[in-house]
């Protein structure tokens, strides 16, 4: 909860996904579990006992055959930065488990600090956070699948996405070693960012006029980071939350879905 | 003469000691089931729970905010009685306290099974982030605890045997002496946790259907919690007090202490609900739709949360109990009396139950959809062990400790 | 909890929090204390304890 | 000094406190919070140096490229490979889980001989040694008694040299029966072989094209290179080229696409010619193509000397807009537009091959589409389909045959395909189970099953069951207690493709022709060998010209030989891009708008691209009153690999919910049914019936269900097993008249309440 001086060099780390390329493949969500010893079970289908950072959600508008279409939603942690500074989970966390990170504007979880009271789950609106209900178990050999630059986690906590912040940390342990202080855009990319196959999603520092999240959300730091594209928008942006993933899409009934409109704003 | 007689306080009668025997083995045998389903989620897991990622407050969280709202009989009478001076409430105040003990352990005790780490639940008070609602909560909840065991203790060592032992005679009596000191700071750290247990929905801006505007940190709910729990928590002490009296078959407490904390719940109550129907309106009519939703969208669309929520906790057991209780026939009247504090026990319950397990259930992302739950044997049976454990000590305290100091007069030894 | 954990800060939420919450331990360790070692005294000074609490 | 109740009662309340002034319980309240920090059943994984092996995804035939990260000997993580013309650094989700079933516990660990019933699962362990003996010896004998034919191979593909080396051990030991899993490529082939006279592959340009009109390909949706087709669409978005999916379902492809049109399923055939009727009528169709390389567009004269109609004349007379619509259900308005569309756009395409493309399509539709593609020029053109030529780089000396081979391999094989029925066809495996049932005793008596889970993938699992039960001999080679592997008397389990050397050769699809490289990324785990080495074993042990027709050393010589100095740049490289021709040569054949080769008076079952021919589904319509389609999506793997843990975990509880697969069904015709969002139901085919829960859903059409395919697996670990329904189990395949091939595009059915 530091409110470190941001020295100059702060990143904003940010994305944007296509939801007009989006196609709901489900790469992403292999791609985090994959890179974050995401543990699983035998019965997954109760989505929420299943631990899924990435999570792509299937988006309809609400109207019959022919006027039905549907749309498929990404949703990491959103990396709120919260309008006033204050994040929705790292607020609540009565351990500082989680910290919003001024130098990266990354929301880190640390495990094993975390108690499990779950206060952090039901801040966020997005359901970003999961709890460990279980022991995680890696059957057969699937232990030595593991990788070491993420922790897998105790029964007994919260974890959540984080942006691949170990990628990060060894981009910079990298940098620091050929004597560079500053990463390339394409140094630090997130697994689901690498592995999308319809290259929809986008990720680099939102301060940076020159990286494409920049380019293409325009984030209006003026008010909040709200973008100046037109097709851009964030979910749940009312809430006051400053998400730092931004969304495009096309489709208006799409844009719309991000956020809560009352009968009478339609 | 009976087995144990040497024991009770003086110049009282007891039941027999097999009958509290038989008595207490009943109650432990919901006692153990209840440790068992303890036992089952420390070291299964919570997975031992219907609890769920949306879920992540669910009936514990609830039971622990509302055993802390009906045990807030405890900071309120004391307050009332060290601070206020409001002398005949020492005629029941051991009994508030007594209930406020038990309200408080086992909100710790809950609290300890719901944790998914309970080993490092001291990193609430290690690592503190001061900035959360649930440390402010778990700083005043176990200070107050240690008051509530400071009032508890003196009860104790009045016991007739323990009070033979001179240290422990003087102790019990310099404790009696400064005891307003420890009252005010209890009153004190009360007021603050009973406020943040109002805050930990409050702060949720990420929730709308808890989130509330307020002053400096605090959201509205912080004051309507101290507010209700000061109203209710007398009433579930008088509650408490009078199903006592009902099943001893003897009057324990004079009319007139009884009718005095009703009187002044009675108030707190009807000011309460005022402030909670402005409350409500505020954030039905600003707070949402500055939000993007309709009031209604969160009493629709489900199976199970309907205005009828509102109905019950605003007006059924709100303004009832409160007129109930201030208007002076009804509240001396032994039928309305009983309604109004059960009633109003039900409602700071109603209000908890919204306040943590409504905050979840209503989608907040567009294309979410309701979640409800219901709870788990496990869950349900580790809720009802504190109130097993609760109606033990209330059994081994009021037989062995002078608890009603009116009990000797009102109920003169014939034989 | 303490300055030396790394989460401490000399900000103004801690030391309105921290006060708070160490001004009332104080209280309570003190009042404590006073009568215990009251109770000490008292017994030492073999006062017959018969006097009525209230 | 005495001990009473009072210095007792002192001495615990003062050691209690006592205690607590120590710093034991502060000490105590530590160490317990560091021991739930390292909990010693859960795993910390071994840090350790890290590196990168490049190599190829074998879980599907789409080729891509990967690069798995390790520490140490371990490999913790596949990502595509950057550069790889197919992906790009770009994965899929089942290739992104492949390591768990590297390390999962679904691997066979060291050959596996029967001992008891069969599907039983008891085993013995055996050696490598005395496997190949015992197989070797079996061998021998079924060949003396002079029937060589009766051995039979089942593989997921002809391509690389396994599946040649598979081939050439077939063809020395003298049977014909290399059975291919068939697929949508089948079909192409069938398509270019009767219409363009080629034998070449089809690839499909789609990165160039500007309108993609979809007969129910699912593009989005895991068809035929899954990666490749995503960025594809991602081009289409960056440059507008318009998608129009043509399905009775509102799959992740038509929810993408521009335009959706919900079709009657089985109609393609009839809007495709209903599109080409505008398309002629409005005379927008590439003239010079259609004269110039055109056969068959008007009149035409056999070799007899007969007259006979045009595609031109029939498309005119018989598929006005209006017919069209009423066979489709689609509106006269949108057949036109999308026929004008398509006609002005500069470079599109039409596709067919319904979901992943893994089953075949009906000829006649797959011609009708086919003639879309040469009306507009599509054929050979960029944005279009492209005839690739095969392969070329196996180029093994001729193997000496002795009579009993010669004798053999002249035989017809066993199901019928390149014979005088199905002519065109390469394979068909669809047709065995029937062959093998129709006869008292098994025309096969050996199987061989390598790349390939017929016994979960094949239509009619009750049958392909009963026909394999018939089989004296099945040998798997898969590394996975697959349905297969289960059934099988003997399991030479492979490596696994991480594991092993093995080539790809220009996957199916593909426009470039490309050859890559896998290698092992790890140390073999358990006691497995290389099919490829394991059948040179199997030759060797059978002396004689069969061993003479394997003359390399092992596997790997073998592969380095055929390679040659390509060898070298894969092993370094991972991939060659061979040098494009100039233009394939067939372009100067002619189209045949006419299908001459199938379309001839003297076959019954004449065949034109100019006629559609409803196929009718099995079952009858009173008692089966809806149609159940089956339908792929990219989170459920329904080929010869299971789906592993992590892909199962991303499927929607819309798809499966619990152990129950969901169907799709409108809410319309649920209503009629009384039912409501997750009501279990009891769905009935003419062939079988399953538990499955409903799922309401406006993207399908009244009157239909539709099922997922990839679940329903009997074997594999419990976090496959015992999923789901199994659609391949529901329904029976239709024989197209032609090819010969399954043309099954769904099956009546009926639900009634659990």
């Amino acid at each position: 909860m530091k409110n470190n001086h941001n020295n100059g060099k702060a990143k904003k780390f940010g994305m944007v996904i296509d939801l007009d390329k989006c196609t709901g493949c489900g790469s992403c969500m292999v791609a985090c579990m994959s890179e974050n010893n995401v543990p699983f079970k035998a019965d997954e289908t109760d989505k929420r006992l299943s631990i899924t950072w990435m999570l792509v959600y299937k988006l309809n508008n609400g109207k019959s055959h022919p006027d039905y279409d549907e749309c498929y939603l990404p949703r990491p942690c959103m990396q709120c930065e919260g309008d006033h500074g204050h994040s929705p989970c790292v607020s609540v966390c009565p351990a500082v488990a989680t910290d919003y990170s001024h130098e990266t504007g990354i929301v880190s979880q640390i495990y094993t600090r975390c108690f499990g009271c779950r206060y952090c789950m039901a801040a966020c609106p997005y359901h970003a956070r999961y709890f460990n209900w279980w022991d995680p178990a890696w059957p057969a050999d699937m232990e030595k699948y593991l990788s070491p630059n993420v922790s897998p986690r105790m029964r007994g906590i919260v974890e959540k996405c984080g942006f691949c912040f170990h990628r990060y940390q060894l981009a910079m342990d990298k940098a620091y070693y050929e004597g560079r202080d500053e990463l390339e855009e394409g140094e630090y990319q997130t697994s689901c960012t690498q592995a999308c196959p319809a290259g929809a999603i986008v990720f680099g520092d939102l301060n940076n006029p020159k990286h494409a999240v920049h380019k293409i959300a325009l984030p209006d730091s003026k008010h909040g980071g709200r973008p100046k594209n037109p097709n851009a928008f964030r979910l749940l942006e009312r809430l006051g939350t400053n998400p730092k993933v931004y969304y495009l899409s096309s489709r208006k009934w799409v844009r719309d879905s991000g956020d809560n409109y009352r009968p009478d704003e339609k | 003469m009976d087995l144990d007689s040497a024991l009770w306080p003086k110049g009282v009668q007891r039941c027999t000691f097999p009958k509290f025997m038989i008595g207490i083995t009943v109650v432990s045998v919901v006692l153990v089931w209840g440790v068992y389903a303890a036992l089952l989620c420390w070291f299964k897991g919570l997975n031992q729970t219907n609890m769920n990622d949306y879920y992540g407050f669910a009936l514990w969280i609830w039971a622990d905010l509302a055993v802390i709202a009906l045990g807030g009989g405890a900071f309120f009478t004391g307050f009332l009685r060290y601070l206020v001076k409001k002398d005949e409430l020492k005629h029941i105040i051991n009994y508030a306290v007594l209930i406020g003990f038990i309200c408080y352990s086992s909100a710790q005790l809950i609290l300890g099974i719901d944790v998914g780490q309970p080993l490092r639940g001291w990193f609430i008070f290690w690592h503190a982030n001061v900035h959360s609602m649930l440390t402010e909560v778990a700083f005043c909840l176990s200070c107050y605890f240690v008051v509530l065991c400071i009032e508890y203790i003196p009860l104790i060592l009045e016991n007739r045997q323990l009070d033979k032992v001179p240290f422990f005679h003087h102790l019990g009596h310099n404790m009696h002496g400064i005891m307003a000191i420890f009252a005010a700071t209890g009153a004190f750290l009360s007021c603050f946790h009973q406020g943040s247990l109002g805050g930990v929905s409050g702060v949720l801006f990420g929730r709308p259907f808890g989130f509330r505007e307020g002053v400096f940190i605090w959201p509205w709910t912080f004051f309507l919690f101290t507010w209700s729990a000061a109203a209710c928590g007398p009433c579930f002490t008088i509650l408490v007090t009078k199903l006592t009296e009902a099943i001893s078959k003897k009057q324990l407490v004079k009319p007139n202490v009884v009718d005095l904390l009703a009187k002044i719940s009675g108030w707190m109550l009807f000011t309460y609900i005022i402030a909670k129907t402005v409350d409500t309106w505020y954030w039905a009519f600003v707070t949402v739709p500055s939000k993007g939703f309709n009031w209604a969208f969160f009493y629709s669309n489900n199976d199970f949360y309907g205005t009828w929520i509102l109905w019950l906790e605003i007006v059924i057991c709100g303004y009832i109990p409160a007129l109930l209780l201030i208007t002076k026939k009804t509240r001396q009247t032994n039928s309305t009396l009983w309604i109004a504090i059960i009633l109003a026990s039900i409602g700071v319950c109603v209000n908890r139950w919204a306040l943590v397990l409504q905050v979840m259930a209503p989608p907040v992302m567009p294309f979410d959809t309701w979640a409800l739950y219901i709870p788990s044997w496990q869950e349900v049976a580790t809720t009802i062990l504190p109130v097993a454990y609760g109606v033990m000590l209330i059994m081994i305290s009021f037989r062995y400790l002078p608890i009603f100091p009116q009990e000797r007069e009102l109920n003169p030894i014939t034989n | 909890m303490f300055p030396f954990s790394f989460e401490w800060a000399w900000d103004m939420s801690h030391i309105v929090f921290m006060g708070g919450l160490w001004y009332a331990l104080s209280i309570i360790g003190a009042g404590l204390t006073y009568c215990i070692i009251k109770a000490a005294v008292d017994t030492l000074k073999g006062d017959a304890g018969t006097g009525d609490h209230h | 000094m005495k001990i009473d109740r009072r210095s007792f009662l002192a001495l615990s309340i003062g050691s209690t406190a006592g205690i607590h002034l120590t710093p034991l319980p502060w000490k105590l309240m530590d160490d317990m919070s560091i021991w739930t920090q390292n909990w010693p059943w859960t795993p910390v994984p071994q840090d350790g140096a890290a590196s990168y092996v490049n190599s190829v995804c074998g879980l599907c035939t789409a080729g891509c490229g990967i690069r798995v990260r390790k520490i140490e000997n371990r490999a913790v993580k596949i990502e595509g490979l950057p550069g790889h013309p197919v992906n790009d650094g770009r994965i899929c989700s089942l290739g992104l889980s492949g390591l768990q079933l590297l390390y999962g516990g679904t691997r066979v660990k060291t050959p596996l001989k029967r001992i008891g019933e069969r599907g039983a699962g008891q085993w013995q362990k055996i050696s490598w040694k005395q496997v190949i003996d015992e197989i070797s010896k079996k061998l021998s004998e079924q060949r003396k008694s002079g029937n060589p034919q009766t051995l039979g191979a089942i593989c997921n593909s002809d391509r690389g040299t396994t599946s040649h080396l598979l081939n050439r051990f077939l063809t020395v030991y003298g049977s014909p029966n290399f059975l291919r899993t068939p697929s949508v490529q089948s079909s192409y082939e069938i398509a270019t072989t009767i219409m363009n006279g080629s034998s070449g592959t089809v690839g499909f340009d789609l990165e160039n094209s500007d309108y993609i009109l979809s007969f129910g390909s699912g593009l989005l949706d895991g068809w035929v290179s899954p990666v490749r087709m995503i960025r594809a669409h991602s081009i289409w978005k960056d440059k507008k080229a318009r998608v129009v999916q043509i399905e009775p379902r509102l799959s992740h492809t038509a929810a993408k696409a521009d335009q959706w049109i919900a079709i009657k399923p089985g109609t393609n055939a009839a809007l495709a010619l209903g599109i080409a009727h505008v398309i002629i009528k409005e005379k927008l169709y590439d003239k010079n193509f259609v004269e110039k390389y055109g056969f068959g567009f008007e009149e035409w004269k056999d070799e007899k000397g007969q007259t006979h109609k045009g595609f031109k004349q029939s498309v005119l007379e018989n598929y006005t807009p209006a017919n069209v619509a009423e066979i489709t259900g689609i509106d006269v308005a949108a057949i036109i537009s999308v026929a004008k569309d398509f006609a002005k756009s500069a470079k599109p395409v039409a596709l067919c091959g319904s979901g992943d493309g893994g089953a075949p399509v009906n000829l006649n539709e797959m011609m009708a589409v086919h003639a879309l593609n040469a009306l507009k020029g599509a054929i050979n053109n960029k944005g279009g389909l492209q005839i690739v030529p095969n392969p070329d780089y196996i180029l093994w000396p001729e193997s000496e045959m002795d009579k009993t081979a010669s004798k053999g391999i002249q035989t017809e094989r066993v199901d019928g395909a390149g014979g005088k029925k199905y002519a065109q066809a390469r394979s068909l495996l669809n047709r065995l189970p029937e062959v093998i049932n129709a006869s008292s005793e098994s025309p096969l008596q050996t199987l061989l099953v390598y790349n390939a889970n017929p016994i979960y993938t094949m239509a009619d699992s009750v049958a392909v069951k009963e026909a394999f039960s018939k089989i004296p001999l099945i040998v798997s080679f898969s590394p996975y207690m697959d349905e297969t592997a289960s059934y099988s008397d003997y399991i030479l389990p492979n490596h696994t493709y991480l594991e092993r050397y093995e080539d790809s050769a220009t996957p199916y699809g593909s426009v470039q022709q490309l050859i890559s490289l896998a290698r092992p990324v790890v140390d073999p785990l358990f006691n497995t060998k290389q099919t490829g080495d394991v059948i040179i074993s199997l030759a060797k042990a059978m002396g004689g010209h069969i061993a003479k027709a394997f003359p390399w050393k092992n596997y790997r010589a073998c592969l380095e030989k055929t390679l040659g100095d390509k060898w070298k740049t894969l092993a370094e490289h991972g991939y060659i891009v061979a040098k494009k021709d100039k233009a394939p040569d067939t372009a100067s054949a002619k189209f045949d708008f006419a299908a001459q080769a199938v379309n001839t008076d003297s076959k019954n079952d004449a065949v034109a691209p100019a006629d559609f021919k409803p196929a009718d589904l099995d079952g009858d319509v009173t008692a089966f009153p809806l149609v159940l389609i089956p339908y792929d999506t990219m989170r459920l793997a329904s080929g010869f690999v299971g789906t592993p843990p992590f892909v199962i975990k991303t499927v929607g509880d819309y798809i499966l919910k619990e152990n129950d697969s969901c169907v799709d069904i409108n809410p319309q015709t649920a209503a009629k049914l009384g039912l409501t969002e997750g009501n279990k139901v009891i769905l009935t085919t003419p062939k079988n019936k399953a538990s499955v829960r409903v799922h309401l859903s406006e993207g399908i059409l009244p009157g239909l269900i539709a099922l997922p395919r990839g679940l329903g697996h009997s074997a594999y670990d419990k976090f496959l097993a015992g999923k789901g329904v199994n659609f391949n189990a529901l329904y029976a395949p239709m024989t197209d008249p032609v090819s010969g091939l399954d043309m099954t595009w769904g099956v009546r059915a009926k639900i009634s309440k659990a």
